[in-house]
């Protein structure tokens, strides 16, 4: 029984990391009408400012993680600045193509610019466990999982409440309109990247707290893409449930599955999830619901 | 007010669509833009509010001047910020969002709450089937409701003209009515108004000029009075035959008289 | 394009430098020269570590062409190709390499090269040469492709015996861990699985199948603590390894060692955990000389080759791994020649020379155990020792030398 | 007037399509509600309505896009409610759209050749092929489509890409490609919408020229009510989901309830 | 075809239907499968790999063309597809000893099922979320390999495989190779070809326009998208047989994400909706790929000074930088930029 409430726990905390991930990706999407394919990228981007802030430079964690946001937001700006500027007003699939290119091009920029090998993260959130009785549960997890709901909590608010968030909106709806409007796309576009950058940042601190940085940690992206469609792609406050639903399902997975089969059943059970669900909500549980008029 | 000089506008870098437009909108004025289909109008009015270039098109040749400045170089929200607003034909509703998302997305650069919340309530006081619908979403409200939030959402702007494509296509008689009830209203609190228009009845009823375009040129011009009484625009465009009354589209022969333009 | 202009202008330089490299050597009469093509990763996951291992593998070519080859009359070119780590790169640089080069033999790098290559070889007629472990799924008879380490599987289960000893114990349990992300990580698991299935001496409580990844492994880990492992064998990468270190910090069992392998060894992984000192106890075990050893014969040769032959990379496992491929290579191209003469060396002959006896430790300057290959598989079958290192007390350690690689049988 | 009303008085022929006792509900809002319509195998039917009256949810119904919740739809005396929209299509019902719903990546024949996808037989591993048979069946249905080509004058524009021709053109190639499925009745939703007075008069003809010589009955959904009084046999009023008046254009014209709710006192 | 030189005038339908219509089109056409056809003699077996490798590249991309230029769904599994059908050959050859000449096929005819098995969740689903189902493809392919029993699809042992056969001829040499691909290609685009502008093409282009106003024309939508979905796989399936008999040794890493990415990119440059466009954009992307990996270890060698590393890691910047390029300075690709300079060779002099 312990066991169980420990798997569910950890598997719920778990999900709101993928959850936290799938949110800069979500973020993007929201602002930008832009699916993200490098989303994983710029978490490890995220990954590589906080160690070259933190361990690289020597700086104590409290000013080097914010140096590490803003020069991530200032990536973000820069991304924009060289992809996208000129692509207002074409095709979405063009954006969203230039996503792939990104994908590609990030990798070789940090290869160039940090190498390839393997390096310690920085640990940011304690690391030792919080015990509970029986229960062992990750401190670090924990701290995530409240970062991950607030960080929710806010961007729902500011993108359905904010003057500013719904100009991001329209701009989500769509380009044209929203630059009938007054609304510059090409900023929106620029704060969409910087916040997804940041957000991206904030996963990677949660994610790599006290691990290993290269590269290749890069899958996170794609680990936590069925987070994002389950939500449904404009749905921040739906990450957390989603975050729920394939966390825990893979934690039961991982737990109960794994050994019984012996193999990785826990690695392919969220995207089988995200299409039965994806099957009954086609536009995952809080999305867009898509308007069609004839 | 708005001056338009000689202006000429591509697609897709080859496709020549306005072959030296030139037109004039006096301040407080209202003027309507008519012509078939594929004439170019709404392409006038893209290269006016800088739409044009995100649809691969671009003004390459005169110059568009608002309030003595040149904007045919501006960016589109620029222009907007200038005080002239477009509203898109097809009725162009931020679909997922409110009726009063909407509106407040319109009014988004007035950075004073007070005053959006101002201009809010003058939408829905101009416009009372909007008061009903505020949390409504935008995509399922019906066509006449629709095109009401997207006027509503161009005032919110605050502009002091606005562009208009098509404000009645697809409408009941009724609503066309209401719509350009509203219309008048909004010209006389000072709104200068630049109108395309199909239905060149309705439009020759408000304006108080016109122009006429055929493939990209401006073909004829006069005022709404010396329009109403040409003898081709009463045929071609009010339907009507010699002796002013309507034709029957029942009496259409099959070998037609074809326009002639002396533009 | 300016990027296109320039990529026409290296072209056109490294032509010339190529044409102005070889005029010189049609020039020069006496050896016969053969060319060694070698595999290389520099734009793939392995960029990182390539330059150490290529510095090895071309520092030892200089020196046998020296040293032993200008004896023989033999001179070996050697030339690397850029594969990415991938099959299908391997695959279409290969024709040419074949064509281009003519090459005797090939040093590999890893599984892509395998598998590109593993139904071409016998009818090029051209050995591949692997420094890594060898893997279950290609231990076939009769291979073009050789390894002079055994499995991974293999290596894993001497150290498990050799632990088992320092605890005296009847029995030890471990947990694997290891994961889905190839196909070559789950072969691993099932080669320990598999001795463990016949030697009582041996138990694996459970094997772990997780992302290669940063990941958050404390309940699996927790879980297979309780159920008493001794030691976790972990043979994949090193984001796994600190993944796990993590997740027995977590469980508060932080004494409990890990097992790494060469390509996640205790110096990279102690770099990537931050500082070697918190692998203490842990170990890393494989069938080449250990960095650890700095008095041994391979010690010394590498400060030769890195006073006389330029050698840059500092001495650790990769530079040894290069070396050691490059070391038994030649000692096969010496058994080639002493059968057909060093007029008519072929790939054949090269693959004929490592079957044609065995290549004693001192021959490779201790950087590998005696080898003798024999036909039964593309390692040798029988024989093989491994040295295991560890970290003792904060130093990197050699804690085993030359412990026995136990009869595995095939799975 | 008319050709055809010299023949027999239209609106005798039996109904090819019915609509009875039909309602209609999105979430909380009632689109059609108890409707019951035919349209007989010889008119025009006009059908209007304010914004929102649910005329074309009702032509959506008919062609299978929405599915009532209670009543049933027939079409030649076959039941079709429930039925997928591509099977209503191939039994005979072809529409046009309000607004263009074209195929903007095609060319204008293209588009046409579409509407005469469901008479061609060509497979997919005989496409692959291509020869002969898709051949032949290509240039069979080609000349079908030219005869619709020159009926509604865009040879000029045959080789054009849709996506860069004017509203009234696409309309046009809108109504061609229904008229290649070679329907046994059409659906036009606003076609008149966004055309001036001379597009106008030339759909018109049109209208009347398939009525005349391929017999096709229509539906016809539009705001221009003189369109809808000289083009009619019979109009249909909605309003608010329900059917309010049905008869003649002149009945309709001074039915005090069609002029409150729709046509307003200038009409 | 909508682009020719004033001028050319049909008289009949069927010359009006013909994909070449002048004499210089012909004769371009012949010299460049003359040219094809002796490249073997006239180029180094290195350049003859990378052509093999391209062709087999190219069928894969055709066929994801088919699916995402012009039907509209983009897919993400096209190389999970590829897979089944290089497992599917590999199976049906080294267990039940069939031989190529319907294994390749049987290969496609498994992907194609694949395939159809994902278009289906284009009933209910759309757009973006339908493209990151089929990312799902990839990991359920290669979890379904891997976790299968060993005996099945060889698990995470591989399944190395016999050279194909035909008659007397064993295809293990890349000049032999080059002609059975050669021959396969060039069917196998004939047969796009066909498809693309008859009906099934219409009814593909018809879906990813406008899917309801396709509904109401009599197209079964969802029947036609997974066709599409079908079709596509059934290109990626063939693909990997091929590729299957190249390499003789199949493992499940050798189909991963990351390919399929690649050939996106490959579309991305090329330009969606054109069959050309998919094999310009095959021929650029691989020619890129092996210049960067034949220049990348000489210039580290002449350029000692940069790097190795630095000279390497720029090569991904370099490739990723192309495919953004082009998307932005070309977002239609390369086809469209072909269109618009045949248009506006056709107004010379005039500019519009």
């Amino acid at each position: 029984m312990t066991d169980f409430l420990i798997y569910l726990i950890e598997g719920a905390l778990i999900g709101q990391v993928y959850a936290l991930i799938a949110m800069g990706f979500v973020v993007i999407y929201r602002a930008s009408k832009v699916f993200n394919f490098a989303q994983g990228e710029l978490v490890v981007l995220g990954g590589y400012l906080v160690w070259w802030m933190v361990l690289g430079s020597g700086l104590p964690a409290w000013v080097g993680i914010p140096l590490a946001f803003a020069l991530a937001a200032l990536t973000g700006i820069v991304i924009e600045r060289i992809f996208f500027s000129r692509l207002v007003g074409e095709s979405l699939f063009s954006m969203v193509m230039v996503t792939v290119g990104l994908l590609v091009l990030l990798r070789g920029v940090f290869l160039v610019i940090w190498g390839a090998h393997v390096r310690p993260f920085p640990m940011i959130v304690p690391m030792r466990p919080l015990i509970l009785g029986e229960l062992f549960i990750s401190r670090s997890l924990l701290i995530g999982g409240a970062v991950t709901v607030v960080a929710a909590v806010g961007l729902s608010w500011f993108f359905n409440r904010t003057t500013a968030g719904l100009r991001m909106t329209a701009v989500a709806e769509d380009h044209q309109i929203a630059m009938s409007l007054g609304i510059s796309v090409k900023r929106s576009v620029a704060f969409a990247w910087m916040l997804g950058a940041v957000l991206s940042t904030v996963g990677a601190i949660v994610f790599l707290n006290g691990k290993s940085l290269s590269f290749l940690a890069s899958d996170i992206g794609f680990a936590a893409l069925p987070v994002a469609m389950l939500a449904g792609l404009e749905s921040i406050g739906g990450l957390i449930l989603a975050g729920l639903v394939v966390g825990i399902a893979q934690g039961m997975a991982a737990a109960y599955l794994d050994p019984l089969l012996g193999g990785g059943v826990s690695t392919v059970l969220p995207f089988v999830v995200m299409i039965l669900i994806l099957f009954f909500r086609p536009n995952g549980l809080f999305g867009w619901k898509l308007i069609e008029r004839v | 007010m708005l001056e338009l000089n000689n202006v000429e506008a591509i697609y897709s870098e080859v496709i020549l669509v306005l072959k030296g437009i030139s037109l004039h909108v006096p301040e407080g004025g209202c003027v309507a833009l008519l012509g078939s289909n594929g004439a170019g109008k709404s392409t006038t009015l893209k290269c006016i509010s800088g739409l044009i270039r995100p649809e691969d098109g671009a003004v390459t040749g005169g110059n568009i001047t608002f309030l003595g400045k040149r904007i045919d170089a501006l960016p589109a929200e620029a222009v907007v910020r200038r005080g002239l607003v477009h509203v898109m034909e097809g009725r162009k509703v931020l679909e997922h969002m409110t009726t009063q998302q909407n509106l407040m997305v319109g009014g988004h650069m007035h950075r004073d709450a007070a005053r959006r919340r101002q201009n809010l309530e003058r939408v829905y006081a101009l416009m009372p089937p909007l008061a009903n619908l505020r949390q409504r979403t935008a995509g399922y409200l019906s066509g006449g409701e629709q095109q009401m939030l997207v006027i509503g959402r161009a005032l919110m702007a605050e502009p002091t003209m606005m562009l208009i494509d098509e404000p009645s296509l697809g409408l009941a008689p009724m609503l066309v009515e209401e719509i350009y009830a509203i219309l008048a209203e909004l010209r006389a609190h000072g709104l200068t108004l630049l109108l395309v228009e199909q239905n060149t009845r309705a439009a020759l009823e408000i304006a108080d000029h016109g122009y006429v375009m055929e493939n990209g040129r401006i073909v004829m011009e006069g005022s709404a009075a010396q329009l109403k009484s040409n003898e081709d625009i009463r045929e071609f465009y009010l339907g009507l035959d010699q002796s002013g009354e309507r034709k029957s589209y029942r009496d259409i022969k099959h070998y037609k008289r074809r326009k002639r333009w002396l533009g | 394009m300016k990027s296109f202009g320039r990529t026409v202008l290296a072209v056109l330089l490294a032509g010339a430098a190529v044409f102005a490299w070889a005029l010189p050597a049609s020039l020069r009469a006496a050896p016969v020269e053969y060319n060694v093509a070698g595999l290389a990763d520099y734009s793939g996951p392995y960029a990182d570590v390539m330059p150490l291992i290529s510095d090895g593998r071309k520092a030892v070519f200089t020196w046998w062409n020296k040293e032993v080859g200008a004896k023989l009359g033999v001179q070996l070119n050697f030339k690397e190709f850029d594969t990415r780590y991938d099959t299908a790169q391997t695959a279409s640089l290969w024709p040419g390499v074949l064509a281009d080069l003519k090459p005797i033999m090939i040093m590999g790098l890893g599984g892509p090269d395998v598998a590109a290559l593993r139904q071409r070889l016998p009818d090029d007629k051209v050995p591949l040469l692997m420094s890594t472990a060898a893997y279950g799924f290609a231990w076939q008879p009769e291979t073009w492709f050789f390894n002079p380490r055994p499995t991974y599987a293999h290596e894993a289960v001497a150290f498990a015996e050799w632990y088992r000893g320092q605890k005296g114990a009847k029995t030890l349990k471990v947990a694997v861990i290891s994961s889905e992300a190839s196909p070559a990580y789950i072969d691993i698991a099932k080669g320990i699985e598999k001795y463990a299935s016949m030697n009582p001496t041996v138990e694996v409580v459970e094997t772990v199948y997780t992302a290669v990844q940063p990941t958050d492994l404390s309940s699996q880990i927790r879980r297979v603590v309780r159920k008493g492992a001794e030691a976790l064998l972990i043979q994949t990468n090193t984001a796994v390894v600190v993944a796990s270190k993590r997740g027995l910090e977590a469980a508060g069992q932080g004494g409990i060692p890990l097992m790494m392998s060469s390509h996640n060894g205790l110096a990279a992984s102690g770099k990537a955990l931050g500082g070697l000192e918190q692998l203490e106890g842990s170990f890393e075990v494989y069938g080449i000389a250990s960095p650890a050893d700095t008095s041994g014969s391979a010690y010394k040769f590498y400060e030769m080759l890195r006073n006389d032959f330029g050698v840059k990379a500092p001495w650790n496992i990769l530079a040894i791994q290069g070396t050691e491929q490059a070391l038994y290579s030649v000692r096969a191209v010496e058994q080639a020649v002493k059968k057909v003469g060093a007029a008519n060396l072929t790939g054949s002959a090269v693959r004929e020379g490592l079957y044609a006896g065995k290549i004693p430790s001192e021959a490779t300057f201790g950087f590998l155990p005696d080898l003798t290959f024999t036909r039964e598989g593309p390692f040798p079958v029988r024989g093989l020792t491994a040295n295991i290192t560890t970290v003792k007390g904060g130093k990197y350690t050699l804690a085993a030398a030359n412990v026995p690689v136990p009869v595995v049988e095939k799975w | 007037m008319t050709l055809a009303a010299t023949t027999t008085a239209p609106g005798t022929a039996p109904p090819v399509l019915g609509a009875e006792h039909m309602t209609l509900r999105f979430g909380g809002v009632t689109a059609l509600h108890d409707v019951s319509l035919d349209v007989r195998a010889d008119e025009t039917l006009a059908v209007i309505g304010p914004n929102g009256a649910g005329k074309t949810s009702l032509l959506n119904v008919f062609s299978g896009f929405y599915h009532p919740q209670q009543g049933r739809c027939f079409f030649t005396g076959t039941e079709i409610t429930g039925k997928p929209t591509h099977e209503i299509a191939q039994m005979g019902v072809a529409r046009t759209f309000q607004g263009t719903h074209i195929f903007a990546g095609m060319t204008v024949l293209d588009n046409i050749l579409v509407g005469r996808h469901f008479h061609m037989r060509t497979t997919i591993p005989q496409s692959f092929l291509y020869f002969p048979w898709a051949h032949r069946e290509e240039l069979r249905h080609r000349e079908v489509v030219e005869d619709i080509i020159d009926l509604l004058e865009i040879e000029s524009i045959r080789s054009a890409l849709v996506g860069a021709l004017g509203y009234g053109l696409r309309k046009r190639v809108d109504l061609a490609r229904a008229l290649a499925m070679e329907p046994r009745v059409l659906l036009m939703d606003e076609p008149m919408a966004g055309m001036n007075t001379e597009e106008k008069e030339d759909l018109a003809r049109f209208i009347l020229d398939i009525r005349e010589a391929r017999h096709i009955p229509v539906v016809l959904v539009e705001h221009d009510m003189s369109v809808v009084m000289d083009l009619a046999d019979r109009v249909a009023v909605f309003d608010f989901g329900r059917k309010i008046a049905e008869g003649t254009p002149q009945q309709i014209q001074r039915n005090p309830a069609v002029i409150n709710a729709y046509l307003g006192a200038s009409a | 075809m909508a682009m020719l030189p004033s001028g050319v005038f049909a008289v009949r339908y069927a010359q009006d239907r013909a994909l070449l219509r002048t004499r210089p089109q012909w004769v371009s056409l012949a010299l460049f499968m003359l040219l094809l056809a002796l490249l073997p003699h006239l180029v180094t077996p290195r350049l003859l790999a990378i052509a093999n490798l391209m062709l087999v590249t190219a069928i894969v991309v055709v066929g994801l063309q088919i699916t995402l230029g012009y039907a509209g769904q983009v897919n993400l599994g096209q190389s999970a597809f590829m897979g089944v059908g290089a497992y599917a050959a590999g199976v049906l050859s080294t267990k039940w000893s069939l031989p190529f000449l319907v294994t390749i096929p049987l290969g496609g005819v498994a992907a194609a099922l694949f395939g159809f098995v994902f278009g289906l969740s284009a009933v209910r689903i759309k757009g973006f979320y339908l493209a990151l189902t089929t990312i799902a493809a990839q990991f359920i392919f290669h979890f379904a390999v891997l976790n299968l029993p060993v005996s099945w699809l060889g698990g995470s042992n591989g399944i190395s495989m016999h050279p194909a056969r035909l008659g007397g001829i064993e295809f293990s040499t890349d000049v032999s190779i080059y002609y059975l691909f050669l021959v396969s290609c060039t069917l196998m685009v004939a047969g796009a070809f066909g498809m693309m502008r008859s009906r099934t093409g219409r009814a593909f282009i018809a879906v990813r326009d406008d899917d309801v106003a396709a509904g109401m024309t009599g197209i079964p939508v969802v029947r036609t998208k997974a066709m599409a979905f079908l079709v596509g796989a059934f290109y990626a399936g063939i693909g990997g047989g091929l590729y299957a008999y190249y390499i003789r040794f199949i493992s499940v890493d050798q189909f991963n994400l990351f390919n399929s990415v690649w050939y996106l990119g490959m579309i991305i440059v090329g330009g969606t909706g054109s069959i050309v466009g998919a094999l310009l954009g095959t021929f650029l992307i691989r020619a890129f790929q092996e210049v960067v990996t034949s220049i990348g270890p000489l210039l580290a060698e002449l350029v000692p000074w940069l790097g190795g590393d630095i000279v390497f890691a720029s090569m991904n910047i370099l490739l990723g930088g192309l495919i953004a390029f082009f998307v932005i300075v070309e977002p239609d690709g390369l086809m469209h930029r072909w269109n618009i300079l045949k248009a506006s060779y056709r107004l010379w002099p005039f500019r519009y």
